[in-house]
């Protein structure tokens, strides 16, 4: 078989292999079972970066499609429909990058029934990565929701005290919010007999009261997943209780997978829906910019902090998407992945500290950069890079969203974007006094004077993620060839159904 | 009547007649080596099945319309057969352990079976009534099994109690569509109802009161209130069977009667079947959530799953969505019996011989203890939650298709958000087995181990590839009574 | 001759991009060597990426020489994303050479001066090992300001602008674990940066608005802009310009955001030096010339600017009157000085402006070097006399100090020579560049050159002040008594910058006006101001008066070991005002006991920007926002929102309850719920 | 017509009673009787209904046999006296609320319908024989008769196991 | 006879009630299971007077065919009840179903 044909099933599916080979590994070979789900991963990220050498970034439309009858229900063709564009292929490739250097970060954090969590987790890759490149939106749903079971487990058997309770709210809340979507889903494919998300599009004419349904019913999926503000309760818990690669991922990918949701679905299907929407969607997320902001800074756990500032900072990446202009939505996708990598590496950098001292209380740190140095600047830089300082990844896409927000004319008004940019401000307050907290004042601990600084292994889980951070906070020309042409397409449509809307 | 009569009954006449031989053979067969019952037993359901297989696809009537063999009953038969495979195979170490080994477990089970195959098959309402006697006199048997344990005799009296006066409702609803129509036979009320000569609140409140009797038999809400307190008692492979092989028998009927006889009268049932399988998911799911014993927790679970099936009956009330959604439902039995039977495969495992070990709690540690059980049990919960990528999926998309292709949108969303509630207490089964600690004895034996893989494949590859399923259900013309 | 050649063909500009990757080049090589290769290495590595930084700036004056209209230097595209195209680009041109030239060549004598200071003060704080981060640091910041300064449009500039900040705030909190409570320093760092991130959003949203009018942030084509369409969006232009303000009041420490500054001083001296006193904080003013073209559309925002700068010049100026730490009172003046430069870029003197950020630099610089060194000095002789280490002592009190001049000589010569230069007597940089701006707002706006004339005024008393505190009479301590001179790799920079600080008013001499031509080839609209013989009479006889006023207080009758403050006497309440800082302290801990007072009392004064600004930090920033998140975080995220999901589950499970109740295991009531439902569903048919 | 209606009700009055009287006895074995007395009125009406073989199905199996079985075991287990209600409050009113609900919801729905209003065609005695049933049995019903039989040997079989497994607990 | 069926009818649905309300008030199980005999009684003589307005169309023949049907699964119910009160009469010296709950919940 010919590779490049089939190379975003590869991608998406070399985990599985992974998954067949841990099964036949005994269980108490810890580091083999680790090499392997370690090179498993590698191996799909190499993949991926095949997938990306193929991408064309002239192209605005679907690449590398895999396009196969799946089966047909009631004359409803189901198909097992891949796919790769713009929107996408920058999500892929986080994930895939992300995923080894969790599983690395699980190293010596991981002891206990390491087989089922490398299973776990390598699954939950496949889940993720699906999730990007499944263009029918049966199948996109099926690997949506199989992205909750692993991550169920992850959290629900190796995380904190309270895990239970947060790997059932974590489970319930996303799901009802799928549900719904999957009311849609069925609407649409009844109507339309078609799942296929590009037929749909081209085929268009949803009449403006349907399209606000199926709005709302979408939305309220990607909504609670993405969290935005008021359904955002489920993630400080999942996250405060997920062990420290689960945050990563969590935070790093499957967040987006609500964003992204609302990318590849709300706006190009239901156009005219999301014009209408877009100022009360842009409400919701300046609330949770702000909320965010001001709720992390009260917080006392590293962890907590860190999750509620995931609140804000994807009410930016939504603020972007909803501006529905290319600044708005490229800086809306480039956000996506920074804060996957500054806010994926804030988990590990949490995660390494939480290992040593087996406390997230902020309070019972201070001073560390006195004892930890190479700690203590590598998580300087992903800090500045969180809280969006200049010259780092973070600002860039921030920039975009705003500039895109302020001019937006499906916003409508440029407040959004300047309390949003006020939301900025409070990043800087959390993220300094998470900063301060941890690393200046006085090392008047005795626990904390003992403490070693990072080892190479986890100094190479976090150089990866700021190499990227510095490369798009410099240099972000690449990702964004690679974004524009298709959302110079999203905004085509977009504009065609305003013209319809006025 | 010809011989061609006696081929279209002959799954029937093969199980019930191989029953009659082998209560004669079994008296031959020592007390202790009853599996060589079990094992004959299996080789009459194999018979069976070839008959089934051997006239797929043929459609016709036979003995003068009492028995009507189609796409659907076919399907319908295969699905009881299978489910009598696994039952044997689930009852054979349990019944052992238990220590209420008889050769006539599989004797009633095959009879209760053959009820089931007329059912399928049924093309008159006195046929109807028969199979619902044929599959439940057995099953009372069955349930009561284990007596004098206490929990088994209250079990099959209360079933027994309950069944019967279900009959009574079933019978007068039967006589009261005769005295409306003019005649039992399904076909023939088609035709009565066309031409206007019925009597309108009596077929109304005879098909009503035929919904009694059969939502007993389904439990469906409010007749619901038996399922629980029977699963709990039955000895759990009776458990299994029934909550299977009962509850599709039932919707056969329900199907069979109100979607291809009386569609005319579509209009008064459709609200009300709206309402029965809204309340029946809702309480069904609501309840399940406070239970601390796997058994009754399955059993609220069954409740809520008929919820689900039932909801084909409404959407079936729209002509045009008729044939999808007996499909659909169709599917969802399928569905159900494959992850259901999983499921209390792996009750019987962790059940001890004195019949403790019920509790969710004694599935603590589980996860650790046997990892494959565990994630059969995962898969089997998550199946009845309806996530994918499991047939539990498959199967409520489906049937929220047809829901919605009715534009019953509402009732979906009653459909989803009580799935949503469900979600709760299956994910606790997970949390206990993978997310404490605990010492269970499982019994690990390979008849019952095979069940749960098979069924655990089943949940697995049919939520991959439901395609041969939905081929196989697009293939069986349907019901022929709808063209 | 082919030197020459190269100049004339501007072949020096190529080398332009190198004033930005020298330093960052000697950050990488003190990050990877500085800790193995020690003190020295890093010091000189620091040092000398800055000092070659310092000659490709001179090679830029040389290449302008030739053409003085300035080039752009393309790097890198930066962002490019639909409509917006913003690259990485160095603009070479009169306005930022005249930085780079002013910032390199300062940077570099603090750099000598801190291979020197930091030697010293690592020891005195115990950790060694920090040495060569403070030269990263240091580094880092030179590189920031570069790219301020070198920017060749709005958003390159926000990322020095940014830099610079993030800069300030590490060296701040440089001994992050000293200070108030051990966290003191820390505390001052974030105060810092999230004081001037306020600043940053009021950039931001100018961006946002030059962008939402211009389609471009490129300076070229938004001047251009300017000229074209200027007059007839003038609303936009002066909302953008308020906006710019708002950044320019966070970075250069005006009212309202200057409380920044004072606590700014937590840092080592010589980023007090460098950033806080010669450079960072003078990049408001930079910025609002650079964008010149802007305010002179926006008159009413220019008249504001210029406004604030002579409100801050004079209240800054009477707070300084009244301290007692040494840095404490350069710090206000800091501030007070950069009102001086701030009112002038608003009544349109960009020149005299720029002229005074550059002499200040040089004066202000030397000062805080020589009030370093004097700190040090002290410290030495703190140690020296070993038996205070057991009590606390403040070698940064005036009150600890005098009789120096005897001790420390060529720090007092310096250090008079920068007094002096601030206090503006002739013929001291100082004088020219500060009676230029007075000159111009004479002429512009006389209630601004009241105010302005007043804090000058003030600055020479209270220069007058400290030179007499510090270094006459008798010592008032122990240490000080025992205080020595620093080494020269300390005193000759001093010495550098005191020759600047004398010759720096060369710059522009009045009736040559050579910074005015070359700057004119930038800036448009610029006229030399001509040298007003009465204004300058007038404030040189000022500041005499003021000195006299400081030499009957201060020095007729010297101060003993714990005399009260001569001032306090005279003064009463007020100087305990300006001691006080105005009680800014006082209303944070009145707000901290009653923040629901503090909260009501914001939402009335919210409109009232100019009462409010002053306690601005401390409420909004300080008590209500640390109430009001936590209120958000515990009361309102945990009992409501998450009440609501778990309210949802809860409700389930209770009328799961309920249910369970109704399943009594009475198999007749089985029966009767079978008859309920057998009933219901006849009424429906009979009846529905 | 009036004797037949005379008749009728005569009959009808005789059964109702019986029932409420089966279901208000106190003693299982008076229930029994009256129970018996109802099957026989009802077969007196299947006689006058024009049903003479289910009559006598209805006398000999029903009233006969099978009411023996139940007195047979009513005598088998003893006839204690047992109080009617009890256990749960609510269930008597209720149950007799509805029930009576029930035959008021039956009452209204049958003496309404049109199509069986009004009195029948005379018949002649042929109808309803035992040999036209017989004839229909094994033609048309020959399926459900021999299901019929595969139920009493169900039955049957259901019967021995449950109480044979009594014995072997005994012993 | 020649009355109006309906009248047949409605004493058969008041029957049937009335066995309703005996399987609903009675706690003796054989009590409660001879009502739902007069249940299936009841659905008899509906039948039979059904049966009866048809006649004399062969279709009236189904009732009657119906009514043997009942009366044999009423004898094989009787058959298998009564084997199952025996049992439990063995094991609780009680047929009162009331004392059959512990299953609930």
């Amino acid at each position: 078989m010919n590779l490049s044909f089939s190379i975003l099933s590869w991608v998406t599916f070399t985990p599985v292999l992974g998954v067949l080979v841990l099964l036949f590994l005994p269980k108490d070979r810890r580091n083999l079972l680790r090499w392997v789900a370690v090179l498993t991963s590698m191996v799909a990220f190499g993949l991926s970066l095949v997938m990306l050498a193929q991408f064309d970034q002239t192209n605005a439309s679907l690449q590398m499609v895999e396009r196969l009858p799946w089966f047909q229900l009631a004359g409803m063709q189901i198909e097992y429909f891949l796919g790769v564009d713009g929107l996408s292929v920058l999500l892929v490739l986080l994930t895939t990058f992300l995923t080894p250097i969790s599983i690395i970060s699980t190293w010596s954090a991981v002891e206990e029934r390491v087989k089922e969590f490398l299973i776990f987790f390598l699954l939950l890759e496949v889940g993720m990565v699906g999730v990007f490149l499944s263009q029918d939106i049966f199948l996109f749903y099926i690997f949506w929701e199989f992205t909750l079971v692993p991550m169920y487990f992850l959290i629900g058997i190796w995380g904190g005290p309270r895990r239970v309770y947060a790997a059932i709210k974590f489970f319930l809340y996303t799901m009802a919010g799928s549900i719904l979507m999957l009311l849609a889903i069925l609407w649409l494919g009844i109507t339309f007999e078609s799942f296929s998300v590009p037929d749909l599009i081209a085929q268009g004419g949803i009449p403006g009261s349907v399209q606000t349904w199926l709005f709302l019913a979408f939305a309220a999926a990607f909504a609670i997943k993405v969290p935005m503000w008021p359904l955002h309760s489920w993630l400080p818990d999942a996250h405060v209780e997920a062990p420290t690669a689960g945050s990563v991922i969590l935070a790093g990918v499957l967040l987006k997978m609500g964003t992204y949701g609302f990318l590849r679905f709300n706006l190009p299907l239901f156009p005219e829906a999301s014009i209408r929407f877009a100022p009360w969607m842009a409400l919701l997320a300046v609330i949770g910019i702000i909320y965010g902001a001001a709720v992390a800074y009260a917080q006392k756990d590293v962890k907590m902090l860190v999750a509620y500032s995931s609140v804000s900072h994807l009410g930016f990446v939504v603020l972007g998407l909803f501006a529905l202009n290319p600044l708005g939505i490229q800086g809306g996708i480039l956000q996506m992945i920074n804060h996957g990598l500054s806010t994926g590496a804030l988990f590990l950098i949490v995660g390494m500290i939480y290992e040593r001292r087996h406390t997230r209380e902020m309070d019972d740190f201070g001073g560390l950069w006195k004892v930890m140095p190479i700690y203590g600047a590598l998580t300087l830089i992903v800090t500045l890079s969180s809280m969006g300082l200049p010259g780092l990844n973070g600002f860039v896409g921030e920039f975009s969203i705003l500039l895109g927000a302020f001019g937006s004319e499906a916003i409508g008004s440029p407040i959004y974007a300047g309390i949003a940019a006020a939301g900025v401000i409070m990043a800087a307050i959390y993220m300094l006094y998470m900063f301060q907290k941890l690393f200046l004042g006085p090392l008047d601990k005795d626990e904390n004077k003992v403490v070693k600084d990072i080892n190479l292994r986890e100094i190479l889980t976090l150089v990866p993620l700021v190499v990227f951070i510095f490369w798009i906070g410099l240099y972000p020309k690449p990702f964004f060839n690679l974004i524009g042409p298709s959302v110079d397409k999203l905004v085509a449509l977009l504009q065609a159904a305003s013209v319809a809307v006025h | 009547m010809d011989w061609q009569d006696f081929l279209s009954v002959l799954p029937f006449i093969i199980v019930a007649g191989w029953a009659t031989i082998l209560l004669l053979v079994d008296l031959w067969i020592p007390a202790n080596r009853k599996g060589i019952t079990a094992g004959l037993a299996v080789l009459g359901l194999i018979a069976a099945i070839a008959a089934v297989i051997s006239r797929f696809g043929i459609e016709r009537e036979a003995f003068d319309g009492m028995i009507i063999v189609d796409g659907f009953s076919s399907f319908l038969q295969l699905l009881f057969l299978g489910v009598g495979l696994i039952a044997i195979a689930q009852a054979y170490d349990y019944l052992r352990r238990r220590d209420i080994e008889r050769g006539e477990y599989y004797i009633l089970l095959l009879y209760s079976l053959s009820g089931m195959l007329l059912m399928a098959s049924a093309g008159d309402l006195i046929v109807v009534f028969l199979a619902v006697e044929l599959l439940s006199i057995p099953l009372y048997v069955l349930a009561a099994f284990a007596i004098p344990q206490a929990d088994s005799e209250e079990s099959a009296l209360k079933y027994f109690l309950l069944g019967a006066f279900a009959s009574g409702f079933l019978v007068y609803g039967i006589a009261l569509v005769y005295g409306s129509t003019g005649t039992t036979a399904l076909s023939g009320m088609v035709a009565a109802i066309a031409s206007a000569e019925t009597t309108p609140v009596l077929l109304f409140i005879g098909s009503g009161m035929i919904l009694v009797g059969l939502g007993f038999k389904v439990a469906a809400v409010p007749f619901h209130m038996w399922t629980p307190d029977v699963y709990q008692g039955a000895p759990t492979s009776v458990t299994s069977f029934m909550s299977v092989g009962a509850k599709a028998g039932g919707f056969a009927a329900l199907l069979r009667i109100f979607i291809s006889a009386l569609p005319g009268a579509a209009v008064m049932w459709m609200p009300l079947t709206m309402w029965i399988a809204a309340l029946t998911m809702a309480w069904g799911n609501i309840a399940a959530i406070s239970q601390t014993n796997i058994k009754r927790m399955l059993a609220y679970s069954s409740i809520a799953h008929a919820g689900y099936i039932f909801m084909a009956l409404p959407a079936a009330a729209t002509p045009e969505v008729a044939p999808e959604a007996v499909r659909a439902a169709l599917f969802y039995l399928v569905t159900y019996a494959i992850t259901n039977l999983g499921a209390w495969g792996v009750v019987l495992a962790m059940e001890k011989a004195e019949g403790s070990g019920l509790t969710i709690e004694d599935y603590s540690g589980l996860g650790k203890k046997r990892p494959a059980l565990a994630l059969a049990m995962a898969l089997f919960m998550l199946s009845l939650t309806g996530v994918p990528p499991t047939v539990g999926f498959m199967g409520k998309f489906y049937l929220f298709r047809a829901v919605i292709d009715a534009n019953l949108i509402w009732l979906a969303l009653v459909g989803v958000v009580t799935s949503l509630i469900s979600a709760y207490y299956y994910l606790r089964v997970i949390v206990v087995m993978y997310m404490r600690d605990g010492e269970p004895e499982v019994r690990s034996e390979a008849l019952l181990n095979s069940t749960i893989i098979l069924t655990a494949f089943g949940t697995f590859f049919f939520g991959i590839l439901p395609g041969l399923l939905i081929k196989m259900i697009n293939q069986v013309g349907l019901l022929d009574l709808l063209r | 001759m082919v030197l020459l050649e190269v100049v004339q063909g501007g072949g020096f500009f190529a080398y332009a991009p190198l004033i930005i990757a020298l330093p960052i080049l000697g950050l990488i090589t003190n990050i990877i060597f500085g800790r193995r290769l020690g003190e020295r290495f890093a010091g000189i590595v620091a040092s000398g990426a800055v000092a070659l930084a310092f000659v490709i700036a001179i090679l830029q004056f040389l290449a302008l020489q030739a053409h003085p209209e300035g080039v752009t230097i393309p790097i890198a595209e930066w962002i490019s994303v639909g409509s917006l195209s913003i690259p990485w680009a160095i603009k070479v041109d009169t306005l930022s050479t005249t930085m780079m030239l002013m910032v390199t060549g300062v940077s570099t004598l603090i750099h000598i001066y801190a291979i020197g200071y930091m030697h010293e003060d690592v020891r005195f704080q115990g950790d060694p090992g920090r040495y060569a981060r403070f030269f990263i640091f240091f580094n880092l910041f030179v590189a920031a300001m570069m790219v301020l300064v070198s920017a060749d449009n709005y958003l390159m500039m926000f990322v020095g602008w940014e830099g610079v900040g993030l800069c300030s705030y590490l060296l701040i909190g440089f001994w992050y674990e000293k200070g108030e409570d051990g966290i003191g320093n820390a505390v001052a760092g974030k105060k810092a940066f999230v004081t001037n991130r306020i600043g940053d959003f009021g950039f931001l949203i100018a961006m946002f608005l030059i962008f939402g009018a211009v389609g471009s942030l490129q300076f070229d084509q938004v001047f251009h802009w300017v000229h074209e369409h200027g007059l007839a969006n003038v609303g936009v232009i002066s909302v953008a310009t308020l906006f710019l303000l708002l950044g320019a009041t966070g970075k250069s420490a005006q009212l309202p955001l200057f409380v920044w500054l004072p606590d700014a001083m937590a840092g080592p001296t010589p980023v007090s030096a460098l950033i806080h006193a010669a450079t960072m904080v003078t990049a408001g003013i930079y910025m609002i010339a650079r964008s010149a073209p802007l305010f002179e559309v926006a008159q009413s925002t220019a008249n504001l600017v210029a406004w604030v700068g002579a409100v801050t010049a004079l209240f800054a100026a009477t707070i300084a009157v009244g301290q007692f730490d040494i840095k404490r009172v350069l710090a206000y003046s800091t501030i007070s000085q950069l009102g001086f430069m701030m009112a002038a870029v608003g009544i349109g003197a960009y020149v005299a402006g720029m002229f005074h950020l550059v002499a200040h630099a040089f004066f202000k610089a030397l000062l805080f070097l020589s009030a370093g060194s004097v700190i040090q000095g002290v410290e030495h002789g703190h140690h020296h006399i070993e038996h205070g280490d057991g009590e606390p002592f403040e070698p940064q009190d005036m009150r600890n100090m005098g009789g120096l001049r005897s001790r420390m000589k060529v720090t007092y010569w310096v250090y008079l020579i920068g007094a002096l230069a601030l206090a503006g007597l002739p013929p001291l940089a100082g004088f020219f560049s500060k009676d230029e701006i007075l000159a111009d707002a004479n002429m512009e706006n006389m209630g601004v050159y009241i105010l302005l004339a007043a804090a000058a005024f003030l600055t020479a008393f209270y220069m007058g002040r400290q030179i007499l505190m510090v270094f006459f009479g008798k010592a008032r301590s122990e240490a000080a008594a025992h205080a020595t001179e620093n080494p020269p790799v300390m005193t000759i920079p001093l010495m550098a910058l005191a020759a600047l600080a004398i010759f720096g008013g060369a710059l522009n001499l009045p009736g040559v006006h050579k910074l005015t031509d070359w700057l004119a080839h930038t800036i448009e609209h610029v006229h030399a101001t001509e040298f007003n013989v009465l204004v300058a009479g007038l404030s040189v006889l000022f500041a005499l008066i003021a000195i006299g006023f400081s030499w009957l207080l201060y020095g007729r009758k010297t101060m003993k070991e714990g005399d009260p403050d001569p001032l306090r006497k005279i003064l009463g309440p007020i100087f305990v005002g300006m001691e006080n800082k105005w009680w800014v302290d006082e209303l944070y801990d009145f707000l901290i006991i009653r923040p629901y007072v503090a909260i009501s009392w914001f939402l009335a004064d919210v409109v009232d920007w100019r009462f409010w600004h002053d306690w601005f930090h401390d409420s909004v920033l300080g008590s209500a926002y640390r109430n009001g998140s936590r209120w958000l975080a515990w009361v309102f995220d945990l009992r409501v929102i998450d009440g609501i999901g778990n309210g949802l589950g809860n409700i389930t499970s209770w009328g799961s309850q309920r249910l369970r109740v109704l399943q009594t295991g009475y198999v007749r009531n089985y029966a009767l719920a079978v008859l309920v439902g057998g009933v219901l569903v006849l009424s429906y048919f009979i009846f529905g | 017509m009036t004797i037949d209606l005379v008749l009728f009700f005569g009959l009808a009055l005789i059964s109702v009673v019986a029932a409420i009287a089966m279901i208000a006895s106190r003693s299982a074995v008076y229930s029994a009787l009256f129970l018996v007395l109802n099957f026989l009125t009802v077969a007196t009406l299947y006689l006058l209904l024009n049903a003479a073989f289910i009559a006598v199905v209805q006398i000999t199996v029903y009233a006969g046999a099978i009411m023996v079985l139940f007195l047979f075991v009513i005598m088998l287990l003893g006839t204690e006296r047992e109080s009617i209600g009890g256990g749960i409050r609510w269930q008597m009113p209720l149950a007799i609320v509805l029930g009576l609900a029930l035959a008021g919801e039956l009452a209204y729905v049958l003496l309404r319908t049109d199509i069986v209003q009004g009195p029948m065609a005379d018949l002649s005695t042929e109808f309803g024989s035992p040999a036209s049933i017989g004839r229909v049995l094994f033609s048309e019903y020959l399926v459900p008769f021999e299901v019929t039989s595969i139920l009493l040997l169900v039955a049957m079989i259901g019967a021995i196991v449950i109480t044979r497994k009594q014995r072997r607990e005994g012993k | 006879m020649n009355i109006p069926p309906a009248y047949v009818l409605t004493l058969s649905g008041i029957l049937f009630a009335l066995g309703v309300i005996g399987v609903l008030i009675r706690r003796n199980a054989i009590v409660i299971f001879m009502s739902i005999e007069l249940m299936l009684n009841s659905a008899n003589l509906a039948l039979i007077a059904f049966a009866r307005t048809f006649a004399p169309a062969q279709e009236a023949l189904r009732g009657h065919v119906f009514v043997f049907f009942v009366i044999a699964v009423a004898a094989s119910e009787v058959a298998v009840g009564l084997a199952l009160i025996v049992a439990i009469f063995r094991s609780k010296e009680s047929i009162d179903v009331d004392e059959v709950s512990s299953l609930r919940g």
